[in-house]
């Protein structure tokens, strides 16, 4: 519980400090689009934060957000249908997740290693594969996508056919990831064995869990949750450059989860914890906007906030350990 | 003597090992070693340390494959290439360390692996079904339910020892190994403990126990199987266990004058450490008050979790100190840290050696070095020849059984990890010097030689405060005893008074009589 | 990778490097491979990752090793780099290209256009769309490179003529009181653009705060001047339904941009045609190679801007400049696209 | 021994590609120019590889790179004398690693979120001091200067007075300094006190060994380190951008630090390891540059071999476990 607590405070603060910025930066239509951006950050601190728990860490997943956006762009401009294409970037994902997974414990890879030679590799991919793909274009080439396009559009980013912003489709969809995965953490035996291998892996070894196959699992459903990152990328996008799309974001997924309570040490984290975590560097970005700081200054406002926000928390975590 | 081989007969063979060999990076560590199993019996496997008994259990529990040799349960040969195989067969470790996920409660500890599920492949824990069995499985090792829902971490060694066993208890087993399980409990959990271990045998259940304290094999064991340098050195019927007997097999000579007093004068000289009224942060509320002397062994006992290691490690500087103070040849000392401890010659031996004693994947050298290196060093960095000196001399001294000072600890058998743990704290010249549970997993030859070499320290006018929770080594060796109950010192025994129902009822909380 | 087969081959060799990866380079390549094969000449085309002198540096000591008998480079920082630019003048015919350097380096001639006239069409863009002047926001990747800095200028200069330059002013604009700057009739926020770092880093929250900001004010222009930027404001105009109600004007050929502009979305843009730059870098360098200097360009290359319905060709400053259709203009980026396989 | 292998037998490979895929990139001044590039690598992959031993991470060495730079321009634009801005710089990088030091050690932060933070904080403090700045610059308003400057120049990176490259000084810099960290590392008693942090803190803080203030010391050097290569960068470029110079270094630092063999687990590492880590990319990227790769590929080129490389070393170390 104590470990929320600081993230929550720090989440509350900057809502406050936004909305007292400017009556439109409280408008709900703002709002909406804040939870928006949050929801897609989320799905990949998800990503990031599974990864985490297992003791692991992904460096890939700003490369393969990239490269599943790509992907999935260069997909239906050859002809194939957004639908299909969706499960096949998503193969893609899972591909890719088993790969480092397999690399990691069968030939027992540093995980940090491994994934960024991903890193590398996958935007060398998506280079190769396209320069700049956007829906408009896939729907120039093929028309008849277009209400496919629209649909899921629509479903998963919550944008009309007119491209205005009609719900928060993205943060649901993340909440609706978030109890999935929270599920599996808290309440299986997935979960359980997630947690003992992020701490002991030899522990869980010794308990007859399987641990390379469960690691794996973890890095599968990483890369599959970065890829459905990429989706959501083109589909919120209006264009994506194949060299610069998703990049860096790795560390905002590994800062998110962090942020959220778990310990790159492995074997801490909640699902509640990693939405809260994942929601605070949009609103932050979108307060430092609309306060309208000058460009210069957003680095080191951002990292300050943060590093305050940590150190805050921190001091909560141990008094509530003296006071217990 | 002649080696007795008592006979098991056919039919009720439970498992069967024959010609296990198992090569380690220059160790042989097993050299064809056979063992029988007969069904309900305790088979007690003894042996110095090194001599493969962690190796063998772990070959038949499949954490290691073995080179040679075959394996039967039952009567069906197997091999299990996984923990995980083995534990479905019905073959269970309790390893000599612990290996918990401290992260974790109690609970999901005593279930990892095989949790309680419905929603079939969704596999969704079966919370209340597990706490239920889990309050059971606890009370049968004597903890308290409510230790159920309490993470690992904050439980006290001892008991993380408990939850191994209980854990072991949950499971389906027909071979049960417990690889040293006593070796960080007091004689009233180990009382249970056999208690448990009756009570399995009684349902089948085939028991390999491996123990150090030869007082408890004679007492569990059905038939005693000793091993040296990796091969069978000996069997022992129940009738021929006898202390003498085991220590034969196992050194290949008798053992003088177990528990030596030969420099010490018996009664401490000025007190040279003493705790008056301490409190520390985390710690009890009742203040602490006690002293140790010069040129005395001050024993310490309690039962699990009754805070002398946190007691010892407030002194040490670990523990944040909130009240009272610490004298030191009766001037005030305030430690802060390890290092200002170490500096005023106050040095611990600690409990835990894997988390506090060594840096398992370094050397054996370099863990011996790591607290004298401030001696070692030089303008031109550390000194190679007295570096190397120090090795030779430790490793000889305590006899470490290593192929040489550049072996990772973390290869070295526990015993022998143990003694490194003590090598790199007599390196230094002690004032006072703490020992928490000095023998734990330690062999009985190696037993006798740091017995020998506290003495001698003690002689020197070493203050030595020893904590342990074996008995005979309190009575053995301690000159004053002080028994703690509860995070309070419940009283002080010396000469007449000091006997075992006498410290046991004091660790229990009783009066005095 | 057939690129790796390592035939010597004994064609002249041409280099060309750009000043980061971008898209924008893909068609510079896709011209300069196509004037390699015109020429016969192999022609080394190599994007440096962001924006960095140091990752730069080693790509082109690297081609002056091969001994490439020409180098054409976008020069990121003219002054800082002069030194480096005028060594390697001396070892190797050096023209400079989308971004130019100081003349005394020993640079041939530099191939691009003046992003301050440029920028000056982008000023003229918006006149036509709010010619009773508003308010405008700009939004740039970077204000640092030497080329945005030159569009940017470039736009306020035109802004500003006839009246003064850059007086700063505060407006109270939905409630909220905005420090910025007047150029002419127009008032810039935040006196000055508001720079997102790359097109990795959401650049559409910028605009979508900004058009936040300025809801229901009328003769609202905002102006993307990295190629990225005006599909990032044109999505979040989308989002908040505000397409139409302001107006948008652009810079480069984003196909969204292209294809915005044909619909009527945006006012238009203005394009440098850097598939030109490739194949004017390599054909002028392929030439010198050879010992012909005639090639040699004397004036900048003319920008085009494309506008919805096109229009007529106009002299403007001395440079002769096309208005073409954004629906031609898109199928030639197309077509230029896909000779590099993209 | 066997720890260096693999990255040995990667770089001997890499220098045989290079060497045979042209005549003039085995010449002695291509030769020298790759060296040269390894020595600037191979500082920062010093700085990360200390951090990495004692079990931390550094994220921020890219931004205090960058800002090092800057900072050391803008020092003497501002009228500081060349030498005395190298010695400001240098106090700046120490008292960046005494913060993160301290912060982690004293308030108990987690390595990597105080790092990032200060990833942004000293992005953000660049480009607030400065933002573009270069030698020229600095001669232009200081004439009298361009003496001083040209003698560091000379000394640190090896460019003669118009820029030719005359020795690859910074590869003899690096060299020098790892001899210097090599000597603390295997000689000393400070380097057994990092290996035993890194490996087991609390053996370490029950030996007597003063943790906090050894890890502070590391983040120090680190960073400190990070400053020098932040001055190198800006002697030896042309100009230096506040948004950009530097900027990713940090991974290639690690990636460096964990091909020569240090484990992001902490406890390990060589200070001939480091060395030949970081020669890696360099060469790598030469070669990459020679063989006149396509730029789509090239990312996922360097990918692949980095990956190939290190499973190669884990066969490597792997065989000669066994046949030990
Ligand atoms: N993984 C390993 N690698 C190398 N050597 C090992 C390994 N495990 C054990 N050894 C060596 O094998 C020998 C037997 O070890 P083992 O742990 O079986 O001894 P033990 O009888 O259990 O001793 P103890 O009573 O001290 O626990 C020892 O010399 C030890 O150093
Ligand atoms: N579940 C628990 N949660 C928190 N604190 C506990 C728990 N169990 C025990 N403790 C505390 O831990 C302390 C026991 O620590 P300590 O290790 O010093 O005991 P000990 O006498 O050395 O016993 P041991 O033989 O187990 O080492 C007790 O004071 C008790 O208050
Ligand atoms: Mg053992
Ligand atoms: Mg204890």
């Amino acid at each position: 519980m104590t470990r929320i607590l600081g993230v929550l405070g720090l989440l509350i603060v900057l809502y406050a400090l936004l909305i007292e910025s400017n009556p439109a930066a409280g408008s709900s239509r703002n709002l909406m689009y804040v939870a928006n951006i949050q929801g897609r950050y989320g799905v990949v601190t998800l990503a990031a934060a599974l990864v985490i728990i297992v003791g692991g860490i992904d460096l890939s997943i700003g490369s393969v957000v990239g490269c599943s956006a790509v992907m999935f762009g260069v997909l239906m401009e050859e002809g194939v249908h957004p639908f299909a294409a969706v499960g096949w970037t998503l193969l893609f994902g899972v591909q890719v997740g088993l790969v480092n997974g397999l690399l990691i414990t069968k030939l027992r890879l540093q995980p940090f290693l491994v994934t960024l030679c991903g890193m590398f590799i996958y935007r060398g991919e998506a280079r190769l594969i396209g320069g700049v793909v956007s829906p408009a274009q896939v729907i120039d080439e093929h028309p008849h996508f277009e209400h496919s396009l629209n649909t899921l559009t629509y479903l998963l980013i919550g944008k009309n056919e007119k491209g205005a912003l009609v719900f928060p489709a993205m943060f649901i969809l993340l909440l609706v990831l978030a109890v999935v995965i929270g599920f599996f953490l808290h309440r299986t035996a997935y979960g359980r064995y997630w947690y003992a291998i992020g701490h002991n892996e030899l522990a869980a070894k010794y308990a007859g869990v399987n641990v390379d196959r469960q690691r794996t699992i973890v890095y599968v459903i990483c890369s599959m949750l970065a890829s459905l990152g990429g989706i959501l990328l083109f589909l919120d996008s209006s264009t994506i450059q194949a060299d610069s799309a998703g990049a860096g974001l790795e560390l905002y997924a590994i800062l998110g989860a962090v942020l959220g309570g778990c310990s790159l040490r492995g074997g801490e984290g909640t699902a509640i914890g990693m939405v809260l975590g994942a929601m605070v560097l949009p609103v932050l970005e979108t307060l430092v906007s609309f306060r309208g700081l000058k460009n210069n200054v957003i680095p080191a406002v951002i990292g300050l906030t943060l590093l305050v926000g940590t150190i805050v928390d921190e001091l909560i975590r141990r008094r509530s350990r003296v006071h217990r | 003597m002649p080696p007795l081989r008592p006979q098991v007969t056919g039919a009720s063979i439970r498992l069967q090992v024959t010609g296990a060999r198992k090569q380690f990076p220059g160790v042989l560590a097993l050299d064809g070693v056979s063992i029988t199993l007969a069904v309900g019996e305790v088979l007690a496997v003894v042996g110095e340390n090194g001599a493969g008994k962690s190796t063998l259990m772990k070959i038949v529990a499949g954490v290691y494959d073995s080179d040679a040799g075959e394996i039967q349960l039952d009567g069906q040969p197997v091999r299990f290439k996984t923990p995980g195989e083995a534990i479905r067969a019905g073959v269970s470790l309790i390893h000599q360390e612990l290996n918990l996920a401290e992260n974790l409660t109690v609970t999901d500890n005593l279930f990892l692996g095989r949790e309680l599920t419905t929603g079939g492949g969704l596999r969704i824990l079966n919370r209340r079904e597990m706490s239920a069995r889990a309050s059971e499985l606890l009370s049968r090792v004597g903890l308290p339910a409510s230790r159920a829902f309490a993470r690992v971490e904050t439980l006290p060694p001892g008991e993380k020892q408990l939850v191994e066993v209980a854990r072991a208890l949950g499971m389906d087993v027909r071979v049960l190994i417990m690889d040293e399980p006593t070796s960080s409990l007091t004689q009233k959990e180990t009382e249970r403990l056999y208690e448990v271990i009756d009570a399995l045998k009684s349902t089948g259940v085939s028991i390999l126990y491996i123990s150090h304290r030869l007082a408890e094999v004679k007492r569990v064991a059905d038939r005693v199987c000793v091993l040296r340098d990796g091969r069978n050195a000996g069997e022992l019927a129940k009738a021929d266990i006898t202390h003498d007997n085991m220590v034969r097999f196992m050194v290949g000579r008798d053992l003088k004058q177990f528990y030596p007093k030969v420099h010490r004068k018996g009664v401490g000289g000025a007190p040279v450490l003493s705790a008056r009224e301490l409190l520390f942060r985390g710690g009890p509320t009742t203040p602490a008050s006690f002293e140790v002397r010069s040129g005395e062994i001050l024993g310490m006992a309690g039962l699990v979790g009754a805070g002398r290691t946190e007691l010892s490690e407030a002194i040490f500087g670990v523990r944040h100190i909130t009240g009272g103070e610490i004298l030191l040849d009766g001037k005030p000392l305030r430690v802060r840290s390890p290092r200002d401890a170490i500096a005023a010659g106050i040095l611990l031996v600690p409990e835990d050696r894997r988390l506090h004693g060594l840096v398992l994947p370094e050397s054996v050298g370099f863990n011996l070095s790591l607290p004298s290196l401030d001696r070692l060093a030089s303008w031109f960095g550390v000194r190679v020849g007295a570096e190397r000196e120090l090795h030779r001399d430790w490793i000889a001294r305590l006899r470490v059984k290593t192929p040489s000072s550049a072996q990772p600890a973390a290869l070295l058998s526990g015993g022998n990890q143990q003694k490194v743990v003590y090598g790199k704290w007599l390196a230094r010249n002690p004032k006072v010097l703490i020992l928490d549970e000095p023998t734990r997993g330690v062999d009985v030859g190696a037993k006798a030689e740091i017995y020998a070499l506290i003495d001698e320290l003690a002689g020197r006018g070493v203050a030595v405060w020893m904590i342990t929770s074996d008995m005979e080594e309190l009575l053995g060796m301690a000159d004053r005893v002080v028994v703690m109950h509860e995070g309070h010192i419940a009283g002080e025994l010396s000469g007449e008074t000091l006997t075992e129902e006498a410290v046991m009822q004091l660790a229990t909380g009783g009066k005095r009589t | 990778v057939p690129a790796c087969s390592n035939k010597k081959s004994d064609k002249i060799k041409i280099g060309v490097v750009t000043n980061c990866t971008d898209p924008f380079w893909d068609l510079c390549e896709a011209g300069a491979m196509k004037a390699g094969e015109h020429y016969n000449v192999e022609v080394l085309f190599r994007q440096p990752e962001g924006m960095d002198v140091a990752k730069q540096m080693p790509i082109v000591e690297a081609f002056i090793q091969q001994g490439v008998k020409g180098l054409a480079i976008s020069v990121i920082d003219p002054k800082g780099q002069k030194k480096d630019l005028t060594r390697i003048a001396s070892e190797v015919p050096l023209i400079t290209m989308d971004n130019d350097a100081d003349a005394d380096t020993g640079r041939l001639c530099y191939v691009g256009v003046d992003n301050k006239e440029a920028g000056r069409a982008v000023g003229r863009l918006v006149k036509k769309a709010l010619p009773n002047g508003g308010i405008i926001a700009m939004f740039i990747g970077s204000e640092l490179s030497a080329n945005g800095q030159g569009r940017t200028q470039g736009v306020l200069d035109e802004l500003a003529t006839p009246d003064a330059n850059g007086k700063p002013e505060t407006r109270t604009i939905n409630g909220q009181a905005v420090a910025g700057k007047l150029y002419g009739k127009y008032f810039l926020m935040d006196g000055a653009p508001t720079t997102d770092g790359g097109p990795e880093k959401n650049p559409q929250q910028y605009p979508h705060i900004m058009l936040g900001r300025l809801e229901n004010v009328p003769d609202v222009c905002m102006i993307g001047l990295y190629a990225y930027n005006p599909p990032a404001i044109l999505s979040a105009a989308r989002s908040k339904s505000m397409v139409g109600k302001i107006k948008i004007v652009g810079f480069d050929e984003n196909p969204v941009t292209l294809k915005a502009v044909a619909a009527g979305e945006i006012e238009g843009t203005v394009v440098q045609d850097p598939y030109n730059y490739g194949y004017k870098s390599v054909e002028v360098l392929a030439a010198v190679a050879r010992g012909d200097k005639s090639k040699l360009l004397s004036s900048p290359l003319p920008y085009q801007v494309v506008t919805k319905d096109g229009g007529e060709t106009q002299t403007i400053n001395g440079l002769t400049i096309k208005f073409p259709k954004a629906t031609d203009y898109e199928n030639t980026v197309k077509s230029q696209f896909a000779s590099v396989g993209k």
